[in-house]
């Protein structure tokens, strides 16, 4: 008997091992989604959207119909598809940078119309794939390629509460929380919420991830986890923010 | 040399290529010689192949990009297989003789073929951090495209902080370049 | 699953653990979190020609967190049953 | 609900906005995203009127980028999905367009163009031609229908439905602020009951069936490693487009064979273009009428062949020589004079072209 | 603090993008707005980190909309400054460029160009010809410097800023990835140390004084009501413009007197062109070479000196035809056969440039 | 003695009467704003931004620099405006559409980074320039050009929360309320905060103000009242959100 | 008429010129004939002069807009400088003589030009609503491309569920418009 | 200000009630807004030709909520000093 790679059944194991730099948070937050697809069943019916942005390394990532789109044009690529087709289960997949900056016009609008889709966001207080520059959610003093001097949050502010935003703009019957990699199990937990929220047709559902980037960071393994679980931590506070009634026994 | 000499350089994302080829370009840039590095970059570098195009000549230079090198350098498997479109009958072809299996995709149209066994000489002879200058030894003797001298002072100039703090480090690398060069003497 | 991936099993008291070397890209993620500090470099290479991990199975308790921390899915970690 | 909304051939007087609208529910649409701008805003407010009578879907987006995504998510879930828009909208929808050309996506844009650069005027123009049919950082793998009249609007926007999701490329329907504001007669119809075959879209994601058991995952990318990889898959679009052209490509002529001059128009400019060269020839001067119908693919043949056969060209739009550029791109190798009558954002009436003729003549 | 970045001058050797950074200090740039997007990133790096010292400052925007309309921002209140972008960034730049154009807004942008449509590749093409020349939905109002070399890009940079602030028409710096990436030699050095005058940048808003007493507010606007309204605005555009090609056109060309053949190219695919012209002719081919250097305003009377004193021209790109079509705009008439050698998205070697002409003749 | 009309000092006679229609809010909005300008004295500091939509009849509204943007744009001009000269008060006045739809971008990530200017938004319910259709404000049932049969709020969500999604991802030193054309020295009051604010450097500022739009809604003099102070007050809460310290006290 | 009729009317935003045209236009439309209604639009809208572009033929209709129309009818003192570009010498040019100090500005170079009291006629003889009915009347009447009882069935199309709720109205717009036909007469 | 706009002035016993007539569009703000529910349309015409305002002055207590509420500034109220 061949022993297996404990991957979900939903990974597709021809593109393993996937195109992420070692270390990188992007790996955890995907198997939490994929083991919450599994745990769901659902992975006939999911549209995984991946934006551009590291994310884009998943465009064969799972073994579920996927589309690669453009910077920060997931949420509404996904929008549209599940306005066309309701009972696909829609999920746009992206970074900070897609989600918060260059695509926060689609992630509140979104939000406010309660589109019944599931945004994941992973942040890694970074542009990861354009080398590390700064990001709406770089922490205050954190050195990137464009805050070399470290992020000045007097001048422009300190990181961007995502969840929080988008809790504030969401409508009843939405799923929003925050989880980390650093908590893969719990992370898991939101996924499933946010993915049966969908799947009730109850409203929007928006999880954010702390997620690694050793590569920008430029940070060994210890390093890595510091970052994310003391560093990160200290500004984005990982817990529910939003649940539907229906998902609160659950 | 009149003409250009055309370099590629390829290999995992680690093993450092940039590297060299800056450095190499630097030191013809300082021995008064017209030089083009540029990268390859592209989405998949986070887990691609990293390739280094370098160009010296003693005249502007044209493209900077070529469709055949002269000298092509490939440091894993995966290296060997992008490198082939770069190969032509008059392109020497130098690997690392340590990748398993790399010898069914050695190319079959170059001019000459060759393995340096700079993996193994790093990691027993010197240290795998310098796996890299060894390699540029290799380039400079395959390629006499600069002086020793005047990599010396490349080197020294990129890594000069790093041989402040710890003056072994200057020694060690020097060590290196020879060792690259003496690695393709013995293969010509 | 169609692509199989070359595994390396070390056995110890509690369960074992096997290690994809084609998965492994010494990221060290999982040493950092083994509550053992049990795993360490292996001599066999990864995918990326960086050295794969290796558990010290004596000191090795299964309790699968390094499984659960890599990104890759190059750790599998199986429990003994505690009544066989 | 599933009542058809046209039953056999109905001569109607309609605002173009409301040409385009009856035009979608004949090609049986199934949604349409959109975002307000002037003058293209009554395709969606008559749409949202009579669309859930028919089981239809609408969707204000928050801007025009959302729209061309939220289109493209559409056509991605199979359904036939098309977005309207004009000027500055016009100008970002060229990002979303650019995804589609990229990927092939039959997405269904109807332009109803107006003053520009930039905001400038609600009203109308023909200054849309170089970005419909080139815009975004691509290579022009789209086709573009520029109207004329009401009838056209309607049997255009059909077709321009089933070019898309038969070619897979882009598809264009090019009106302007006159066509989408005045009201003209008509005759709406439903077009298969006349023959016209109307192309079944697909799902390329979001299809029916268990994954590895009756069917594989789809994955459909956006982007590229190698530069290599590019120029193949460039190349083979323009193979692929050089090859349907002769398909698509449709123009509109009148008495061109023995003209000594020819005016070249297009959209609603062509209006008075063919007005000038009627009364022009009552009047006895030899004038003769070209017009491509679609802008991309363009009629370069036909154009090549009229404009070799002729003393003169008259190359009449309201913009500063859009149109021009299209053709001066497709008859070089000619020497036949070209003149031009540049408007940009105003209308052209038959009485200045007639007017410009004769001082040429 | 205001120590001059740059005294005298220097032999460095540099990327692309540290190039750009440095002329913008030579240029005396007051601040950078930008978005992130390969391969123009280093841009953003090197000014980040030399910026500060020299009292200069940077504004990471959340996308490209906002880098261009911050830009617009910036040099209302009469500083220099600039944005830099590539692709689909420039797709999206061509919103507020087209506003930038409406208003005769000196804004300054930096392309380099990478593989499309859409997202596409990141390293390298030359497919932003059309949009970067006449992109939006306006007439091209703009001035677009095509370089090929980095002393070029260090050149034409600071050029760029004195084009736009002295005619107010959005001026853009056309590189490409390779140009951006690539290491080579150039010399820095201070633009008024060599007798270069630096045009002084004005506030259009928030001028100093007194409203009412020595100074009146200043109302600028983006629409106009009537068609007519716009249409005297764009030909007075048009008009001016023309008036002032002449000073802006620039080309180069080698060995075009004799040649029978000529290749044409732009930027970097230029230094390929250069290089094969120069080898074939030691081998004794009648061959030469031409580029535009303003791809906008296009150097149509010597191009099409040019092309009339030759027996074949030769269009060689990295894009389907894009620079061809500028070409095609601005000699018609003549009949000099034109052949390709187009390559979307792929970079041009000499070699293959030899063969080609080789083929031809 | 002649009596001239009791306008602001600041606006610009020669333009008057302005462009708006009968019973406009946002001529009163923009009666409370000159007031404010007069009062705190700044007209030859401030540079005024008017977007696309209703707003740009304001191109020449004021004896102030002003500049007549894009559609959604409006922010990010009056932000790079600012950043390039900080001596200028900065005000960015939008409409709904402007401002929570196609610029919604902007304003979130402006507050994120805490940009020293002032963000106006008249909120009418819809969009007033294009004909008068749904906006993200619309109230749930209410008929607009595109949502003939009235907004259906489980459908596509309830009216966007602005002011509270701004304070949400406000920052430190962030102004934020949301005040009425019914109570026109309250608005003038959070006009004056909002500006002082900026002038102090604390932050962000940024004030919504309820406002009419009769010609869209059909409504005449009496049921403008009552949409305005009974219909949106049921989903639009007046007040202020967010007041940093040193504005507690004034 | 086998040539096109060229109609501009223009006024105030609530004097209602939009309809009378789509009026005309549907009656036109209802008797088989070609026509094309465009209405003026623009940001200015708001406060602005409302133009209505109106052609009757028997032949297809090129431009939607004209340079010179056969008759102008000007209901404000703006409508009646801002129509001013459309009159030549074959236009008939109509105006309100209820505006105040409007002489100045009307067109010289019209083929001819007179006015109607219709504005004093809807306030005092009829009721202000149906002023625009007046204008209508007065166009039919200059102009001849509709005849009677097709702009009566075009008012009863377009007005019809209004006249069923308040019959008296129906007579109102009919009186309206004969009274328009009168004051054509009348000024002829 | 350059630009002098005609008024008509009515007064009472608590002020005085000013019109603008070509500032008035008569949207009727003012007329609902009034505590004493005494502005009325006038026979004079406003900038869009349709009735301007004016108040009964035996009503008028020269609040100057009119003023305020009135988006065009069409109306000026000026109250007597109590004292006089
Ligand atoms: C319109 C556009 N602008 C910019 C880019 C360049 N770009 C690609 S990915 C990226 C940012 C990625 O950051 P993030 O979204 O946080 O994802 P990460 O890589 O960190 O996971 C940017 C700016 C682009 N591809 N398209
Ligand atoms: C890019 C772009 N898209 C659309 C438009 C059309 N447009 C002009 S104003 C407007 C909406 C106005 O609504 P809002 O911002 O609420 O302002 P209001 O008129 O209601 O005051 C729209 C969609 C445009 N001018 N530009
Ligand atoms: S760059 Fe950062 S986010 Fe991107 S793959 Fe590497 S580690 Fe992950
Ligand atoms: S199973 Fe637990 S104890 Fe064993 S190696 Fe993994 S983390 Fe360490
Ligand atoms: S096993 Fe996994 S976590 Fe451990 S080093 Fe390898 S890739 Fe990283
Ligand atoms: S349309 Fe509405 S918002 Fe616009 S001016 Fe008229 S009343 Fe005001
Ligand atoms: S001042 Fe007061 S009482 Fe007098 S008219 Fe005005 S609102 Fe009425
Ligand atoms: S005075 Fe003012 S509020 Fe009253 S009707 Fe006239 S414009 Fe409206
Ligand atoms: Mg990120
Ligand atoms: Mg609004």
């Amino acid at each position: 008997m061949t022993l297996n790679p404990q991957m979900p059944k939903c990974w597709r194991v021809e593109s393993k091992p996937h195109k992420f730099c070692p270390g990188c948070g992007h790996g955890l937050v995907l198997k939490a989604l994929g083991e919450a697809i599994d745990e769901l069943g659902i992975q006939d019916r999911v549209v995984f959207g991946c934006d551009i942005g590291c994310s884009l390394l998943t465009w064969d990532f799972f073994d579920v119909d996927t589309v690669q789109t453009h910077h920060g044009r997931t949420t509404p690529v996904i929008t549209g598809l599940k306005r066309a087709n309701p009972d696909a289960i829609g999920i746009a997949y992206m970074g900070d940078g897609g989600g918060y900056a260059i695509g926060s016009q689609h992630l509140v609008n979104a939000a406010a119309r309660n589109e019944k889709i599931t945004v994941i966001l992973a942040n890694n207080t970074n542009y990861g794939m354009t080398g590390g520059q700064m990001a709406p959610t770089t922490l205050p003093g954190q050195k990137t390629e464009t805050s070399p001097y470290g992020r000045d949050a007097e001048d422009i502010g300190y990181p961007t509460q995502g969840p929080e935003m988008v809790a504030a703009i969401g409508q009843k019957g939405a799923y929003v929380a925050r989880g980390t990699m650093a908590n893969i199990r719990q992370l898991k937990g939101y996924f499933k919420k946010a993915l049966q929220n969908q799947m009730d047709g109850t409203g929007f559902s928006f999880v954010e991830a702390l997620a690694s980037c050793p590569t920008n960071w430029r940070t060994n393994a210890k390093d890595t986890w510091n970052f994310v679980e003391n560093e990160m931590s200290k500004y984005f506070a990982v817990g529910e923010l939003k649940v539907p009634d229906q998902l609160k026994e659950v | 040399m009149g003409k250009t000499a055309k370099i590629a350089l390829a290999g995992e994302g680690g093993q450092g290529v940039q590297s060299v080829a800056e450095i190499l370009a630097e030191a013809a840039y300082e021995e008064g010689r017209e030089a083009i590095y540029i990268p390859n970059f592209g989405v998949e570098q986070r887990g691609g192949v990293s390739i280094a195009y370098l160009q010296i000549s003693d005249q502007p230079i044209g493209s900077p990009k070529f469709q055949k090198a002269d000298i092509v350098v490939a440091l894993s498997d995966r290296a060997v297989i992008r490198t082939q479109r770069y190969v032509d009958e008059r392109t020497t072809f130098v690997y690392d003789t340590s990748i398993e299996g790399v010898e069914e995709h050695l190319p079959k149209n170059a001019g000459r073929v060759f393995g340096i066994p700079a993996i193994e000489v790093s990691k027993t002879e010197l240290h795998p951090r310098v796996f890299n200058i060894i390699i540029m030894g290799a380039v400079i003797r395959a390629t006499e495209v600069v002086t020793l001298d005047e990599a010396k002072t490349a080197i020294e100039k990129k890594l000069g902080y790093k041989f402040d703090e710890n003056p072994k480090l200057r020694e060690m690398n020097y060590q290196a370049l020879e060792a690259g060069i003496a690695l393709v003497e013995k293969a010509l | 699953m169609t692509t199989v991936f070359k595994i390396e099993t070390q056995e110890g008291e509690k369960g074992f653990f096997h290690i994809f070397p084609a998965l492994c890209k010494g990221c060290g993620l999982c040493i950092e979190k083994c509550p053992k500090k049990c795993i360490g470099w292996s001599k066999t290479l990864g995918v990326y020609g960086t050295p794969a991990v290796g558990a010290d199975m004596a000191e090795c308790i299964a309790c699968g967190i390094c499984q659960t921390v890599c990104p890759d899915t190059a750790i599998r970690i199986d429990r003994k049953e505690k009544n066989k | 609900m599933t009542e058809k909304p046209i039953q056999g051939e109905r001569k109607m007087f309609l605002t173009g906005n409301e040409v385009v609208a009856w035009a979608a529910l004949a090609a049986k649409v199934d949604i349409m995203y959109g975002y307000p701008i002037t003058p293209q805003n009554e395709i969606m407010h008559y749409w949202t009127r009579m669309a859930p009578k028919y089981g239809k879907k609408f969707l204000q987006t928050e801007d025009e980028l959302s729209a061309g995504f939220t289109t493209i998510g559409g056509v991605l879930a199979g359904k036939k999905a098309f977005t309207a828009t004009a000027g500055p909208g016009n100008t970002l929808m060229q990002e979303p367009i650019s995804m589609a050309e990229m990927m092939r996506i039959p997405t269904v844009v109807v332009i109803q163009q107006r003053g520009g650069p930039s905001t400038a005027t609600v009203i109308y123009s023909q200054q849309e031609v170089t970005m419909t049919t080139y815009g975004g950082n691509g290579e022009g793998f789209r086709v573009v229908y520029s109207t004329a009249t009401h009838q056209e609007l309607f049997d255009y926007t059909i077709k321009a439905f089933n070019t898309a999701w038969k070619y897979r490329f882009p598809t264009f329907v090019l009106g302007d602020g006159y066509q989408a504001k005045m009201r003209e007669s008509l005759h709406i119809y439903d077009p298969e009951e006349k023959g016209i075959k109307l192309v079944e879209p697909t799902p390329t994601l979001s299809r029916p069936g268990q994954i590895g058991v009756n069917r594989e995952p789809n994955h459909i990318r956006n982007t590229y490693n190698t530069e290599e990889e590019l120029y193949q898959i460039v190349m083979g679009y323009a193979k692929e487009y050089a090859e349907i052209s002769p398909e698509i490509i449709e123009f509109q002529e009148q008495d061109v064979d023995d003209a000594e001059i020819v005016i070249v128009s297009h959209g609603v400019v062509s209006r008075a273009a063919l007005a000038a060269t009627q009364e022009l020839r009552k009047a006895g001067y030899k004038v003769g009428y070209f017009r491509p119908i679609t802008l991309r693919p363009f009629p370069t043949e036909r154009m090549r062949a009229v404009a070799a056969n002729t003393k003169k060209l008259l190359v009449v739009e309201s913009a500063l020589g859009q149109l021009n550029k299209l053709v001066l791109n497709e008859i070089y190798g000619l020497t036949t004079p070209i003149e031009t009558l540049l408007k940009p954002g105003v209308g052209v009436t038959s009485e200045e072209i007639v007017t410009r003729i004769k001082s040429l003549l």
